[in-house]
């Protein structure tokens, strides 16, 4: 087989690998999304929230330290323990969960039926307040975050692919093993949004507000549900950045990777935005391995997005959104 | 027949009312009115009249539209409700039917049923019989049912929009333009379906109504809204008498029905407004 | 009665339709104008110029710009910050290609180029509407920033990537490059800015802007009206990109003096710039630049007295500024969705109505 | 007072790097303060502000400081370098950018007000390379050198060093970019797996540096051949990365630990008597002793001035001068508690950036420490002189600047 | 029978003049949904022309293709004598037609003034820069519209909500400020849907003498979709009778009342 075409493979399976955990992030937008209507700007700052509280638990950091010291003049940095990673996962859901409560109670409790573009911004005032309090909380350096996953190249396929090509393939452990979690969840996601009741509230609540209070739907349960639900999502994509990458600031910023793949999948749709993923992901490695070097690279960013508004031009709603609705 | 209404246990106490929109727009200026357990009310008036809001106050959904009520209390079963929910206030059986049909656009007709029957807990079998029930009363919508609400037309919508109240199994029903936009054989068979409802189920009825004519024939008992306030009320039957209601809401003077093509050569003027 | 308009009466509908019926209103405005143009320029210094002026009327006209687009004609745009690039960028080229032309000049025709891209960009929007647009502008956003980076001819091949904007005079006054008085650098902005303002009050309040609201309100039923959503569309997009490549042309060679593409016009620009007309109020002129005012000084008010007054730290402070931001803008939602123009026109009806409560 | 104010950005995407060097380049001063009595008698005062890495907010900061009797700014940004250079210039302030910045701002002939003493960019560049050919036997003819750099004006100004080194040395050169913020390198590192160089330079700053060193690691990249630049070679980039970053090389311009005697001063009255900037735990970390340099380069040049002035209460233009005569032999750096922490060079107008000298340091997984495996080596001035002539004559010639030196 | 270009005076006598609007074959269909069968009717010049039948036959669709918005999968629509190339809603509207909708579509974010004046936008010429500078045609076109719409405004009698936004309106208000947007347009032919739904008869009576007036006044020929068969009844000239999407009558208002098929699929009972 010709080096470029084994190369090419070899990127392209890469690419599913990274359109995963695009999509990883990309769900969490979804999923809120399809329950209230709010495009969630704060689902990348989630993310890091909850990686940023999984270190600061498992480590023992007390949280606020900085910010007590310097009122009170004390010494405070941890409670010299180590909590295990399960149990620490388990206690930032918690978190999360309770984050879910506040942003009911506090933020769009008072927002229900308002434009979808003033939602949106209350996510970014959102996004703010979370990431200030997740940086006070826990203080801006650079943190590792370890939870027990494999991560380096796994040497099973390197070889088999070795034996067959006289090349062997790249692919990351930690990429299997999000690639495996985001089916799962993918799976379970759909099951809940199509076939439950609550799902079907959930989707009743995106489309008209009003009228799901009318027929007494409890906009606060199926809020703090999705947003804990969308909590938990980013949760472990913070886990999957933030083991990749060390936790810290930027990790809020995945949210832009996810959004071509959102809209390319579909806002609406659980399993559009593991296909939007998967489509961008291989879209834009290829496109960076085949025209990258031609044009100087980088061209990642853009490319994604470029891509798709290709795909919406020919579908607006994205691959497997909702249709809008046009009608006089 | 009327003597269903005779039933004198008020379900449904409104108390002097106000409602101010956006916190500058005072919109009801004091209305009052109860409806009795087991009754039909017509909620009478003119455009702007108030009849939506007053219809919003009592199952809280004035609060995201930006209107409060300000002054006055709503009661039901002789319990404040006016700080409630409006989904607690749907557990407690009162359900309301939007003006504007408000279907999930997304949601299938069958879906949408569904929904109604969110807060029920009595199991997937009663719902069905349910779900059969509203179909049998509104065949139109059967044949439709696995395409999307947003694709029917009005009056499908407005069926489904009943039919989704209905699914709830409630104990009152706001019914806010029931008859809106529906043919002429449709607007009798809600209402047919509307005094079933109430003979066989018992269930309660506060309806919001242009068409007077029909909704005088089917209420208990009516209130009529002018400018946020409730300048008459009475039993069907004697507002139907009335003369004003007769010349200004049913459209009959002395000589009878006059044709809309008339109209051009006179204008009725309210007395009570002069 | 603080505010009136009884006996406030109209003999034409000219004058009904004049930008501030209202004659209180009126003179609030020419004394608003007046104390801009002939007492501020007395008063400021560097600092004031630089830290508050001079981005509080840049990102006006920016703003103004994207209010038309994403306020009036409901297309929701998050490339503002390339489009600023866009203005920079051809600025600096027109600059240094034709050094003898008057920089007023250069930036208008920056201003034209990018509404030629902005156009470009905004043909999709032909099909894609509503957050699809919104992230679809991104594509522009990063392309455009991407090419900046990557094409040595837009940066003069200079080594670094970086533009730097040469000085340039106005009746001989240096207005750009390192040699600037505070004042002139302040009046040529406010110039521009009260220009800006007045063209797009002008194009807002007539059948131009009726039928940009029409496509934002219901596109249907505009186009059913006999709207034609192409153009519509297509004007919004030149009329706001020209606006915001103005905002970008000012912003590097007036404010900055120099900018590098994926520095200053990066995509927090573009959510600065949306922030500030969604917190001003969308389709309002004013509450563009309310808008701006608010984001410009909030910061910076924030930081000193944080900072100044209270001797935080510097880092805890910034963490508390963003806890802050976050926290005023969903109070602002909360208390007024459509912004802090609704708010003060609500308070105006209030006072109207005043001692009365309704 | 003498002032010395700090852009300094606790926040942001780069907020990692950014707080240790604030923290050293207060820390310095403040143990000048409590430990001398400040400098010459006059207490040094290091007002903080907070740009997060954003140009216009550098600019709210120096305009907001400059009044205050600034002695001399340090950003730590090149993009607010680029807006500060005409402001500093206008405004009569020395600008120190420290292996930042713009590169051919060592022409003080042109660049009046700005200095990147003791190495620029171009310096590291070349001293990389030469180290690789040391590492390749002498000669890297045939080889293949990348450079994984920063998209953006930062990670491409060793381009064109680069370029002119390739050719002089004949070994194949290509760039690989990295768009903003980097935490997704996937098709990089496939490229250069497929592309086997030999050898990597690095040009990153922030996340970009952890998930290079982590990638590297993922597809067993030789890490003695990879090296980053100073801005790529602190503790926070290679301990995500665990064992597998043992080797990571990075250029230094000056040296690392904590075992110098400045530290056991800083610990004593700074730490520990509660007046540090931060924590204190990053004391002897590769960028808290950064900013200590800056702070004692900075301190020098103000002593420097006293001593020349005669007088204890400096200007912003005596600084200047100072800076521009600034001599830093072992001597000082031994008087300062910092024997041997950088090499010693001599400024001079017709060279603002010192001699360029760099040193290559290596990370130890297993004692989570870097140490400098060379000694601070001189560039390639043959290549960069002119290259540096070129640009800051392209300058002078855009923005009308007379080239002279008084 | 009367042939396409006949004209004719009613009994009350207005005129009502030669075919403008013919709908030859329409078929409509939405995926496996038939909206429309192979429906053919023709609308006259002066005469108000009522299109009645059960939910869902089918009417507002019809609508839509005459106003351009929906295409049909087949049939033709011939306008002032020439068949009609497939057009953009608002080309058809260019030629002078305007119309109401069922479920009101307003400009919620614009003042009733605003939303009426936009009903003018044929009637403007000024170009972009002469709106940017208020100079030229655009300020003398604006005034000039403003009056026209004035005169609407108090034909309508809305003039005391003349500067709110049509969000806060009531329901029947907001339909008048729709027909007041589709008059200002100065239309040949008026197509509303529905524009008495959701009224009382007080205000029935408002709209029939508004309706009446218009068609009498200017002139303008009416399609009318409605429910109130008082209404049909009473104003219009000829009705179209749909259901399922098939024609199943058409004739005056008398022919129609007595037609049984009429009377099985929509009436119940036979109308007085
Ligand atoms: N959200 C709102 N904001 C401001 N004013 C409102 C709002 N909703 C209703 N109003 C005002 O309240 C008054 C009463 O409206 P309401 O909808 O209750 O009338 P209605 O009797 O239901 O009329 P209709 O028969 O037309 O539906 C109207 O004058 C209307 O302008
Ligand atoms: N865009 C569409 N997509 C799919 N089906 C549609 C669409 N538009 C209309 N329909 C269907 O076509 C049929 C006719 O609809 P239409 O709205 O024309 O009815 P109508 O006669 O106006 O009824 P009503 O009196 O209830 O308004 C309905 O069954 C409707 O569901
Ligand atoms: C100055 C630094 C810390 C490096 C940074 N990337 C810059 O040059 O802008
Ligand atoms: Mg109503
Ligand atoms: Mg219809």
């Amino acid at each position: 087989m010709p080096d470029q075409l084994i190369f090419g493979m070899e990127v392209f399976l890469n690419g599913l690998m990274a359109g995963v955990l695009y999509a990883l992030v990309a769900l969490g937008f979804v999923l809120i999304y399809k329950a209230s209507g709010i495009f969630n700007y704060a689902q990348g700052v989630m993310a890091l929230f909850s990686a940023l509280t999984l270190v600061g638990i498992m480590e023992g950091q007390i949280p606020f330290a900085h910010l007590i010291n310097a009122i009170f003049g004390t010494e405070l940095h941890h409670f010299g323990w180590h909590v295990p990673g399960i149990l620490a996962i388990v206690l930032t859901m918690a978190v999360m969960v309770l984050l879910a409560i506040c942003v009911q109670k506090f933020v769009f409790r008072h927002l229900v039926g308002q434009e979808p573009i003033i939602l949106f911004m209350a996510t970014i005032g959102l996004a703010y307040f979370l990431e200030g309090v997740g940086d006070l909380m826990w203080g801006s350096e650079i943190k590792k975050l370890d939870v027990g996953l494999p991560q380096g190249i796994n040497l099973a396929i390197d070889e088999t692919t070795f034996g067959w090509f006289g090349y062997g393939f790249f692919i990351d452990n930690l990429d299997i093993v999000a690639t495996i979690i985001a089916a799962l969840l993918v799976a379970v996601l759909v099951i809940f949004a199509q076939y439950t009741k609550q799902g079907r509230a959930m989707r009743a609540v995106a489309d008209d507000h009003q009228a799901a209070l009318s027929v007494g739907v409890s906009l606060n349960f199926i809020w703090v549900m999705v947003w804990s639900v969308a909590g938990f999502v980013a949760l472990v994509a913070g886990i999957m950045w933030g083991t990749k990458s060390g936790v810290q600031f930027s990790l809020s910023l995945i949210a832009l990777k996810a959004l071509p793949v959102l809209m390319l999948g579909g806002f609406t749709s659980i399993p559009g935005a593991i296909v939007g993923g998967l489509i961008i992901g291989v879209g834009e490695k290829l496109f960076e391995f085949a025209i990258g070097p031609l044009v100087g690279g980088a061209t990642e960013n853009w490319f994604a997005y470029v891509l798709a508004l290709i795909f919406l031009v020919f579908r607006p709603q994205g691959l497997f959104g909702e249709k809008i609705i046009e009608r006089v | 027949m009327l003597d269903a209404a005779a039933n004198d246990e008020t379900l449904l106490e409104v108390n002097n009312i106000e409602v101010i929109y956006n916190h500058v727009i005072l919109v009801l200026k004091g209305v009052s009115l109860s409806v009795p357990k087991g009754g039909i009310v017509a909620l009478l008036g003119g455009n702007g009249a108030g009849k939506t809001t007053t219809l919003k106050a009592v199952s809280n959904l004035l609060h995201s539209e930006r209107g409060e009520v300000t002054k006055g209390s709503v009661h039901y079963r002789g319990d404040r409700v006016q700080d409630l929910d409006p989904a607690a206030l749907v557990k407690r059986g009162v359900i309301q039917v939007m003006e504007g049909r408000h279907c999930f656009e997304h949601l299938t007709v069958e879906e949408n049923l569904l929904t109604g029957a969110y807060t029920r807990t009595d199991g997937k079998a009663a719902i069905q019989r349910d779900l059969e029930m509203v179909y049998h009363y509104f065949p139109r919508i059967k044949e439709r049912r696995k395409s999307q609400a947003g694709y029917t037309s009005g009056g499908e919508q407005q069926m489904v929009a009943m039919g989704r109240a209905l699914m709830s199994r409630p104990e009152t029903i706001l019914l806010d333009e029931p008859s809106m936009g529906l043919a002429p054989q449709l607007v009798e068979q809600i209402f047919e379906i509307v005094k079933s409802v109430n003979e066989n189920e018992g269930v309660t009825f506060l309806l919001a109504e242009q068409n007077t004519n029909v909704a005088l024939r089917y209420a208990h008992y009516g209130y009529i809204l002018e400018s946020g306030r409730v300048v008459m009320d009475g039993p069907a039957a004697e507002l139907r008498e009335n003369p004003d209601v007769k010349e200004f809401y049913l459209g009959m003077s002395e000589e009878g029905r006059k044709s809309f093509r008339d109209v051009r050569s006179y204008r009725r003027r309210k007395r009570w407004l002069s | 009665m603080f505010y009136r308009e009884a006996g406030d009466f109209k003999t034409s509908y000219r004058e009904d339709n004049q930008t501030f019926p209202i004659k209180f209103d009126r003179y609030r405005y020419y004394s608003v104008m007046f104390a801009a143009f002939a007492v501020v320029p007395f008063l400021i210094n560097d600092y004031w110029v630089n830290a508050i002026f001079l981005p509080f009327l840049i990102y006006s006209i920016a703003a103004i710009g994207l209010n038309i687009l994403t306020g009036y004609c409901g297309q929701v745009s998050l490339g503002t910050g390339g489009f600023m690039a866009v203005g920079a960028y051809g600025c600096y080229k027109l600059m240094t290609a034709f050094p003898e032309v008057s920089i007023l000049i250069h930036v208008i025709l920056a201003g034209g180029v990018t509404g030629m891209v902005c156009v470009l960009f905004g043909l999709p929007s032909l099909r894609i509407k509503g957050f699809y647009l919104a992230v679809a502008t991104l594509a522009a956003q990063f392309f455009l920033v991407w090419l900046f980076n990557r094409v040595p001819w837009f940066y003069n091949y200079s080594a670094s990537g970086q533009i730097n904007a040469p000085e340039r005079t106005i009746f001989g006054i240096a207005v750009t490059g390192p040699n600037t008085q505070a004042w002139a650098t302040y009046l040529f902005c406010l110039v521009i800015v009260t220009v800006c303002a007045l063209v797009a009050r002008n194009l807002t309040r007539g059948m131009q802007g009726r039928q940009w609201m029409a496509i934002r309100d219901m596109d249907i039923a505009a186009e059913i009206i006999g709207v034609n959503p192409l153009k519509a569309k297509i004007s919004a997009f030149a009329v706001s990109g020209f606006f915001v490549g103005i905002a970008g042309a000012l912003l590097f060679a007036v404010y900055l003096g120099a900018a590098e593409a994926g520095d200053s016009f990066g995509i927090t620009k573009s959510f600065l710039v949306l922030f500030m007309i969604i917190i001003g109020g969308l389709g309002s002129i004013f509450g563009s630049f309310a808008g701006a005012a608010f984001l410009v000084l909030l910061p910076v008010f924030l930081k000193n007295v944080l900072v100044g007054w209270l001797g935080w730290p510097t880092d805890m402070a910034a963490h508390l500024e963003f806890i802050i931001v976050g926290a005023l803008i969903v109070i602002f939602l909360i208390a007024e969705p459509h912004g802090l123009a609704q708010l003060w026109r609500v308070a105006k009806e209030k006072l109207r109505l005043w001692p009365f409560p309704h | 007072d003498l002032v010395f104010p700090s852009l300094s950005y606790r926040t942001g995407p780069f907020a990692a790097g950014g707080i240790p060097f604030a923290d050293g380049y207060a820390d310095y001063f403040t143990l000048l303060n409590e430990r001398d009595g400040g400098i010459g008698g006059e207490m040094a005062s290091v007002p903080e502000c907070e740009t997060a890495y954003n140009t216009e907010k550098g600019v709210e900061c120096y305009e907001a400081t400059k009044d205050s009797g600034a002695l001399i700014y340090q950003p730590l940004s090149t993009g607010i370098t680029y807006q500060l250079i005409p402001k500093v210039t206008a405004d009569g302030i020395p600008l120190h950018t420290m292996g930042y910045g713009r590169t051919s701002a060592k022409n003080g002939k042109v660049f009046s007000h700005v200095f990147n003493y003791p190495v620029n960019y171009w310096d590291g560049a070349s001293v990389g390379v030469n180290h690789f050919m040391k590492q390749a036997g002498g000669s890297l003819e045939g080889k293949k050198i990348t450079l994984l750099h920063f998209n953006g004006a930062y990670g491409r100004e060793p381009i064109p060093t680069l370029e002119a080194l390739s050719a002089k040395h004949g070994f194949d050169f290509n760039a690989i970019p990295i768009d903003y913020p980097g935490q997704e390198q996937k098709s990089q590192w496939l490229q250069i797996r497929r592309e086997r160089p030999d050898f990597i330079l690095f040009w990153g700053w922030g996340v970009m540096n952890q998930v290079a060193v982590q990638e590297a690691a993922n597809i067993r990249f030789p890490m003695e051949n990879f090296m980053g630049i100073w801005w790529s070679g602190s503790e926070n980039d290679v301990i995500p990365a665990g064992d597998g970053a043992n080797g990571y090389k990075s250029l230094q311009f000056h040296n690392v630990g904590n075992d110098f005697p400045v530290f056991d001063d800083i610990q004593k009255y700074v730490v520990d008597a509660g007046k540090a900037a931060g924590a204190g735990d990053q004391v002897g970390t590769v960028l808290y002793n950064r900013g200590v340099y800056a702070a004692f380069l900075a301190a020098e040049a103000a002593k420097q001035a006293q001593a020349a002035n005669g007088t204890s209460a400096i200007d912003a233009s005596m600084m200047r001068d100072a800076m521009e005569s600034l001599e830093i032999t072992a001597a000082t750096m031994e008087a300062a508690g910092l024997p041997g922490f950088g090499p010693e060079f001599k400024v001079s107008c017709e060279n603002h950036g010192g001699d360029g000298l760099a040193a290559v340091g290596q990370w130890d997984a297993a004692s989570q420490s870097w140490s400098l495996i060379s000694d601070f080596e001189p560039s390639d001035g043959s290549v960069i002189g002119p290259l540096v002539d070129a640009d800051s004559a392209a300058y002078a010639e855009e923005n009308k600047v007379a080239m002279s030196c008084n | 029978m009367l042939d396409a270009s006949d004209s004719y005076v009613t009994e009350d006598g207005r005129t009502i003049g030669a075919v403008v609007m013919e709908m030859k074959n329409i078929t409509l269909r939405f995926g496996g949904v038939v909206a429309i069968k192979d429906i053919s009717f023709d609308i006259r010049e002066g005469e108000i022309r009522a299109i009645i039948g059960p939910n869902g036959a089918g009417k507002s669709s019809m609508l839509n293709v005459i106003s351009g918005f929906y295409n049909p999968q087949e049939g033709q629509v011939f306008y002032k004598g020439k068949q009609r190339p497939q057009m953009r809603p608002y080309q058809v509207a260019r030629q002078g037609i305007a119309r109401t909708f069922q479920n009101i579509a307003l400009f919620e974010g614009m003042t009733v003034l605003d939303n009426i004046m936009t009903g003018r936008l044929h009637h403007t010429k000024a170009n972009i820069w002469q709106q940017a500078f208020w100079k030229g045609k655009a300020e003398a076109e604006e005034v000039a519209n403003r009056e026209v719409v004035e005169k609407i405004i108090d034909f309508l009698e809305i003039q005391s909500i003349r500067k709110t936004p049509v969000g806060r309106l009531p329901y029947g208000l907001k339909k008048r400020v729709e027909l007041a947007r589709a008059l200002a347009a100065e239309p040949s032919i008026l197509l509303l849907d529905e524009p008495m739904a959701g009224m009382n008869v007080e205000e029935k009576e408002d709209m029939s003498r508004f309706i009446l007036d218009v068609n009498d006044e200017f002139g303008t020929t009416i399609a009318l979709i409605e429910h109130d068969m008082g209404v049909v009844m009473d104003l219009s000239d000829r009705v179209v009778v749909m259901d399922y999407g098939q024609k199943i009558g058409d004739g005056t208002p008398d022919e129609v009342r007595n037609n049984q098929a009429v009377i099985d699929a929509y009436l119940g009972v036979a109308h007085d």
